[in-house]
């Protein structure tokens, strides 16, 4: 536990949150209190270290090992630092089909990184995910915890350059209508040839 | 028996004096193999890469019903590999004295590396000098050891005394 | 419980897993995840059968079916995973069905999908469960035409197991074997889904039991490095044999090819190790192939030794002894050597008419118990144990069987098809009792993690330890008697010689007196005095606990029984040394005391029987090569007293002999027939003394209680030799044989000197620095590892055969960096 | 050319100019290269194949061994074809020790050399062991072929050209060197 002498613990100063959450399940339970924990640790530091990972571990009587398992089952805990702005691209059926595959090779090409990285500045991280349980307004991406559907690539543009600014937009709603066609074949490899974007 | 029937005996004989003799004149004109003929073995590379195709598994050994051939296994050189994956046949054997050229191994071999070839010229002297190992079976090596001992000290190549249909996996790999 | 299997009906005790009852009626049901001794989870899903019970109405009576008027038999509506279900009353259970092989099949096709076919260059091969299940239950041909998942070959979990990430089924034997046998969690499942993979936090893996995941895992994901690619496993000679590193008595297999021993794997004693064994065992076998080895005898011929026939040896062997009377002749044999062993040194020292016979190391107290002793199954059952000493270092499997007390799990009933497959009484994520067991060291040792109540006593104080605790006995009995009795009163003295609190200490006595069952596991440092012994032994009668001495080498306890032992006190091992003129020493060197080197020089003659040309070996006049404990035939008692077989496996040792051999060829030469010329006559001897036959001992071994006690014996170290700055403490690895075991030296990073930070600071010792030190005389070279574990001004060094558990002194001034530096990797 | 130059020049160049010197031994040699008699010893299948090496395809006369011949007086070289058992191994012996010196031993086929896949107690596992062998003819059976190749490897041998693996001269005749 090398880093645990380094890096303070996270829940030496949060006795009374450690002893409520510990306090919803029986002794024999002391298990289970490892999801509410690490959700803690994951909201705080928007990613859990392996020397928190020890740390839960000692706490809930589990080896850090266990933890790591626990924690790399779930795709919202993160193993490594993400960047402030977190964007998920949704990719199951319903989201593909309107066009998300092309949404993440555009902020792909947009951002200059992949699945799984964080840009130079530390601003922004992409990931692809499964199913963001909004099929009906896809293509979706969820930047931290907000909704952004119905992404086009206007609409994508606007998002990426409001954030660089630390603006975080609010999620438009995401309207019927006539130019849900228009976005939505905004991101459609088969009606998109290349630059005709950027006449609408 | 009378005379007619002589004869008729000499006839034939006299007959076969006018007939092209059957003789093949081995070993200056060249015995003919069939294609699927078994005689001493060739181990294989890859075309491609070069690289050995045999992996040191040890089933041939386990098939060999005379217990002919002993492999001892070893992990590849990641930086220069012998042949392809993990583990290479660090010593291959096979004692052609045992061996019955029944081609198990080759059916046995999951990879294809070992192959019976034409050769059958491999009489020797000595009981120990059969013992072939990998740089006596490796595709490309033409003869039987004597054969190559021989040209070695004559300083000639090694001629040999038959030919076959083609094998294009035994005509050796440039690489 | 009734059940029928297919067309069998068999009775079942309540509580039976269906895959057991499926066997135990002679049928075969398909499983990966399920593994004897550990708990049962249906992970693989390949043991689905289709099993069906009677049910009741609401009044309780069966519901019965029209036509046939029996009770109907309602199916579970899907397969179910036997190893998890339960057998109940009528149950049937259909395991040939087309509808269950076509489930068979499935499972199969869908656990291959992502298994590489490479089972060519597999070690496994050959011996894989997932080859022989998809060969008996699988469709033959696969229908999966896309790519498999590619994850990382050959990835090395420590430094003797390969993990094999592409192969693994996902089985979860060795994670729940870490959680469960030893009780110190490593391995878990990362990732999800197809991306699952074992992995670790952890470096390495911190137990001293690895090794049994190679055994336990189905496919080739967990391999032993050690035997990497050496040999496929139907090119192997199988040998079962006994473990001898350690007095504990594993049952091994020994795995050799071409004359080469390549690995060692567990083998099943249900009485003494289940299947486990220790990394020890497991992997301290590679000395035995050493380049150095001793082949041939040698004879010093004008100042040389040269190679010689065993004729020519014994001859001058004949010769140089002829001229010397019996006493001023000495024969010492190594505490691991085999009862027959024992017989035949018995028979020389009589034919040569010397007292001067012994076995080293030797403890001063004797490893037999006097009274009430323990076997290991008591052990694994016990409620209540208190261990003195370092258990893990010492006996692996003691450690191991005291989990066993702590899971309170007690060993499952034998079945027609032997060890329950699934024995549902055990739980994944096992709850381990820790406040039955107390631990008391004068360091930190390593089953103290597990320990309810630990003391850490100052060196040397066992005898004051016991003492003190019998006190409390005492006490704890006058106050038994009237309540008004004063309540336990212990001077300083006392208090300091417990290293726990008194509240502690008075709860460990209550605790051992008020179990049903309790042990008292007492180690070498308590053998190290008479006196403490005696105390152990007291306390132990006093509290009514079973006693289980840990001895200090594998037949310890065997070569006591036969009374290998000098005819007087000033005759034992070290005062040999000393006394006689003329030596015979197998496997022992003692000339690594430079002082006692110094004394050898001038004996009349020495003979050394040895693997290697050891430093006492280079001064002999005669060197003869021995037979390593892989090598030997013959019997071996461990330390509950059971007689356990070993079995020589086919290695190529050259002309080597084992002690037996030594005596025939000695014999021959004296024109004599001596008993312990060979194993049978050494055997005849046995079965006259112990009344079992040692040829005819069952896998497991024969428990022999000695009628009435055993008889005084005189010790080797007077009691006042107590006292020191360096504890040479047990080790589960052979110190005088690791570097030529390479894996093993990567793998503890050499024999090593721990000291407290504080004490290596004042030394200027660094950590990893290697330094060589006189202790005790001889000279030890060590790495110094840092240990805040190890109390101020103590230093912990592992013991060699010349070097006994216990306190010895070294002198600091010769505390140097070593000039030949170990080469340790890591 | 004249007399003188017979004691002029040198050996080299006389042989150059077509003059031949030879060894009595050489010629001696030579002759029983050419005429090599086998004695039949055919024991099993082997020795189907080596009375093909008889017949007119490839006909062994054209190396001077054609006639086979039953009495081991009259022969040079025994054939060992087939698995010898141990049983026969005494007669066999016999039948060697009946033939004139100098003789020669082809052990033909694996079974003759090594026991080949009968590796049991009853067959004698290289008839070396019995007599000495001079050449071993790999095969199962060996092709007639690799039995003219075998004779043409005696001749050599015979004439005193044959050497084994570590380059060693080997005997004219195995059966001197024991």
């Amino acid at each position: 536990m090398v880093e645990l002498e380094t890096v303070p613990p996270f829940f030496a100063d949060k006795q009374e949150l450690l002893d409520e959450i510990l306090g919803r399940y029986p002794e024999y339970g002391r298990r289970s209190a490892v999801m509410p924990l690490l959700r803690e640790v994951q909201h705080a530091e928007r990613y859990v270290s392996e020397a928190r990972l020890a740390e839960i571990g000692e706490i809930v009587g589990m080896h850090a090992t266990e933890v790591k398992g626990v924690m790399s089952f779930y795709s919202e805990y993160h193993g490594e630092p993400v960047g402030t702005y977190h964007l998920q691209v949704c990719s199951t059926l319903s989201c593909s089909l309107a066009g998300s595959d092309e949404l993440y090779d555009y902020l792909v090409e947009k951002l200059g990184i992949v699945n799984g990285e964080v840009d130079a500045e530390g601003r922004f991280s992409l990931q692809k995910v499964e199913c963001l349980g909004s099929c009906g307004s896809g293509p979706v991406i969820q930047v931290n915890d907000t909704y952004y559907e119905r992404v086009s690539r206007s609409r994508c543009d606007a998002l990426i350059e409001a954030l660089s600014r630390d603006e975080v937009p609010e999620p438009w709603r995401a309207r019927g209508g006539d130019n849900e066609g228009a976005d939505k074949a905004d991101f459609l490899m088969h009606t998109v040839a290349a630059g005709e974007g950027e006449t609408r | 028996m009378s005379v007619l029937d002589i004869a008729k005996g000499m006839g034939v004989t006299l007959g076969h004096l006018f007939k092209r003799p059957v003789t093949v004149q081995y070993p200056e004109q060249r015995a003919t193999v069939q294609p699927r003929f078994r005689g001493r073995h060739h181990l294989l590379r890859h075309p491609d890469t070069g690289l050995e195709k045999c992996i040191g598994c040890s089933l041939c050994a386990a098939a060999c019903p005379a217990y002919a051939i002993y492999v001892e296994a070893d992990e590849n050189d990641p930086e220069n590999p012998t042949s392809a994956g993990e583990r290479y046949a660090k010593i291959y054997e096979i004692n052609m004295l045992r061996c019955i050229f029944c081609g198990f191994c080759e059916e046995a071999c999951p990879t294809g590396a070992i192959v019976l070839g034409h050769e059958f010229e491999l009489a020797d002297f000595r009981y120990q000098d059969f013992v072939y190992a990998k740089p006596d079976m490796l595709v490309g090596t033409k003869g039987s050891k004597w054969q190559r001992r021989e040209a070695e000290k004559k300083g000639k190549d090694v001629r040999l005394g038959f030919e076959a249909g083609p094998r294009p996996e035994l005509e050796g790999v440039d690489y | 419980m009734k059940v029928t299997i297919n067309d069998v009906s068999m009775d079942f005790a309540p509580g039976t897993s269906v895959i057991d009852a499926v066997f135990a009626a002679g049928y075969d049901v398909p499983y990966f995840c399920s593994q004897e001794y550990m708990s049962p989870i249906g992970a693989c899903r390949m043991c689905l059968a289709r099993v069906g019970a009677p049910r009741k109405d609401r009044e309780g009576n069966w519901i019965l079916d029209e036509e046939t008027g029996e009770p109907k038999i309602f199916y579970f509506p899907n397969m179910m995973a036997t190893c998890t279900t339960q057998v109940m009353e009528g149950m049937v259970v259909d395991t040939l069905s087309d509808d269950v092989k076509r489930v068979q099949n499935g499972m199969v096709e869908f656990t291959l999908i992502n298994h590489p076919l490479d089972c060519p260059v597999c070690d496994k091969g050959g011996a894989c469960e997932l080859q022989d299940r998809a060969y008996e239950y699988g469709t033959g041909e696969s229908r999966f035409v896309f790519d498999k998942r590619h994850q990382e070959k050959h990835h090395p979990l420590s430094e003797v197991i390969t993990l094999d990430r592409e192969r693994c089924i996902h089985c979860k034997r060795c994670v729940r074997y870490f959680e469960e046998v030893p009780g110190d969690g490593v391995l878990d499942f990362i990732e999800r889904g197809g991306h699952t993979y074992i992995g670790t936090l952890e470096d390495g893996l911190p137990s001293n039991f690895t090794g049994n995941i190679t055994d336990i895992c189905p496919v080739g994901a967990l391999l032993d490095t050690t035997s990497r690619f050496r040999g496929r496993n139907w090119e192997y000679d199988h040998t079962r044999s006994t473990g001898m590193d350690d007095a504990g008595g594993s049952a091994i297999v020994i795995d050799a090819r071409t004359g080469r021993i390549e690995r060692i794997k567990g083998a099943l004693n249900p009485e003494v190790n289940k299947t486990w064994i220790d990394d020890g065992t497991r992997f301290g076998h590679e000395y035995v192939d050493a380049d150095d080895r001793l082949r041939s005898p040698l004879v010093r011929k004008d100042g040389e030794l040269v190679p010689a026939t065993w004729e020519e040896a014994a001859q001058v062997v004949r010769d140089r002894l002829g001229g010397l009377s019996g006493k001023d002749i000495g024969i010492a044999l190594r505490a691991d050597a085999t009862l027959e062993e024992g017989v035949a040194a018995k028979a020389l020292a009589e034919a040569l008419g010397t007292g001067q016979l012994d076995h080293a190391p030797r403890p001063a107290a004797s490893v037999v118990p006097q009274q009430a002793p323990a076997t290991l199954t008591d052990l694994a059952t016990a409620d209540a144990i208190f261990v003195v000493g370092d258990v893990t270092e010492e006996v692996p499997i003691a450690d191991l069987r005291i989990k066993d007390a702590l899971k309170g799990v007690t060993p499952p009933e034998m079945m027609a098809h032997g060890v329950p497959i699934a024995d549902l009484r055990l739980k994944e994520h096992p709850v381990f009792h820790r406040e039955r067991l107390s631990v008391a060291a004068p360091y930190r040792v390593d089953l103290m993690k597990h320990a309810g109540r630990t003391a850490s006593y100052p060196a040397g104080g066992e005898a004051a330890l016991f003492a003190a605790l019998q006190a409390i006995a005492e006490a704890q009995d006058a106050k038994a008697e009237d309540a008004e009795a004063a309540a336990v009163q212990l001077d300083d003295g006392q208090r300091a010689a417990l290293g726990m609190s008194l509240a502690d200490a008075e709860a460990l006595v209550r605790g051992l007196r008020e179990a049903d069952n309790a042990v008292v596991v007492i180690g070498g440092f308590v053998l190290a005095t008479r006196a403490a012994a005696a105390a152990a032994a007291t306390f132990a009668k006093a509290v009514g606990a079973k006693q289980l001495i840990l001895g200090p080498m594998a037949n310890s306890y065997g070569l006591e029984l036969l009374h290998v032992g000098p005819s007087h006190d000033r005759y034992a091992y070290p005062g040999m040394l000393e006394g006689a003129r003329a030596l015979i020493l197998s496997n022992l060197d003692p000339a690594q005391d430079p002082d006692v080197r110094a004394t050898l020089e001038q004996k009349d003659f020495l003979v050394v029987h040895d693997l290697f040309l050891t430093e006492t070996a280079k001064i002999a006049d005669v060197v003869l090569p021995a037979r390593s404990v892989y090598e030997r035939d013959g019997t071996t008692v461990n330390l509950e007293g059971r007689f356990l077989p070993l079995q020589a496996a086919p290695v190529d040792a050259g002309e080597s002999e084992d002690f037996v051999g030594v005596v025939g060829a000695l014999g021959d030469a004296l024109g004599q027939r001596l008993e312990g010329r060979s194993v049978r006559s050494a055997r005849r001897v046995l079965r006259k003394r112990f009344e079992l036959d040692p040829a005819e001992l069952g896998p497991s071994g024969e428990l022999y209680r000695p009628k009435g006690r055993p008889a005084p014996r005189v010790s080797i170290r007077s009691d006042e030799a107590v006292g020191g700055n360096v504890l040479v403490t047990p080790s589960m690895l052979r110190v005088e044989y690791l570097e030529r075991n390479p894996h093993l030296l990567a793998l503890s990073g050499g024999s090593r000197l721990r000291v407290n930070p504080a004490d290596a600071a004042q030394h200027g010792l660094g950590d990893g620095e290697a330094v060589s030190l006189r202790v005790g005389g001889v000279v030890r070279r060590a790495r110094v590892r840092l240990d805040a574990g190890v109390p101020a001004g103590l230093m912990l060094l592992p013991t060699l055969p010349e070097q006994p558990v216990g306190l010895a002194h070294a002198d600091l001034a010769t505390l140097t960096r070593d000039e030949r530096e170990l080469e340790v990797a890591g | 050319m004249g007399l003188r130059d017979l004691f002029e020049k040198d050996v080299q160049e006389l042989e150059n100019e077509g003059i031949l010197f030879s060894s009595l031994e050489k010629l001696v040699a030579w002759g029983r290269s050419n005429s090599l008699w086998p004695a039949t010893f055919g024991l099993a299948c082997c020795a189907i194949e080596m009375m093909q090496s008889t017949n007119a395809r490839n006909d062994m006369s054209r190396f001077g061994s054609e006639v086979f011949r039953a009495s081991p007086r009259q022969a040079d070289v025994m054939i060992v074809a087939g698995r010898l058992s141990k049983k026969m191994a005494p007669i066999m012996r016999r039948v060697y020790e009946q033939m004139p010196d100098p003789k020669w031993v082809i052990s033909m086929g694996a079974c003759a050399s090594s026991g080949g896949m009968f590796n049991n107690y009853a067959i004698v596992q290289n008839v070396d062991s019995v007599v000495p062998v001079d050449i071993f003819v790999p095969g199962c059976p060996p092709r007639p072929e690799a039995l003219v190749y075998a004779v043409m490897q005696l001749q050599k041998k015979v004439r005193g050209e044959a050497f084994d693996q570590q380059g060693v001269e080997l005997p004219m005749v195995e059966g001197w060197s024991r």
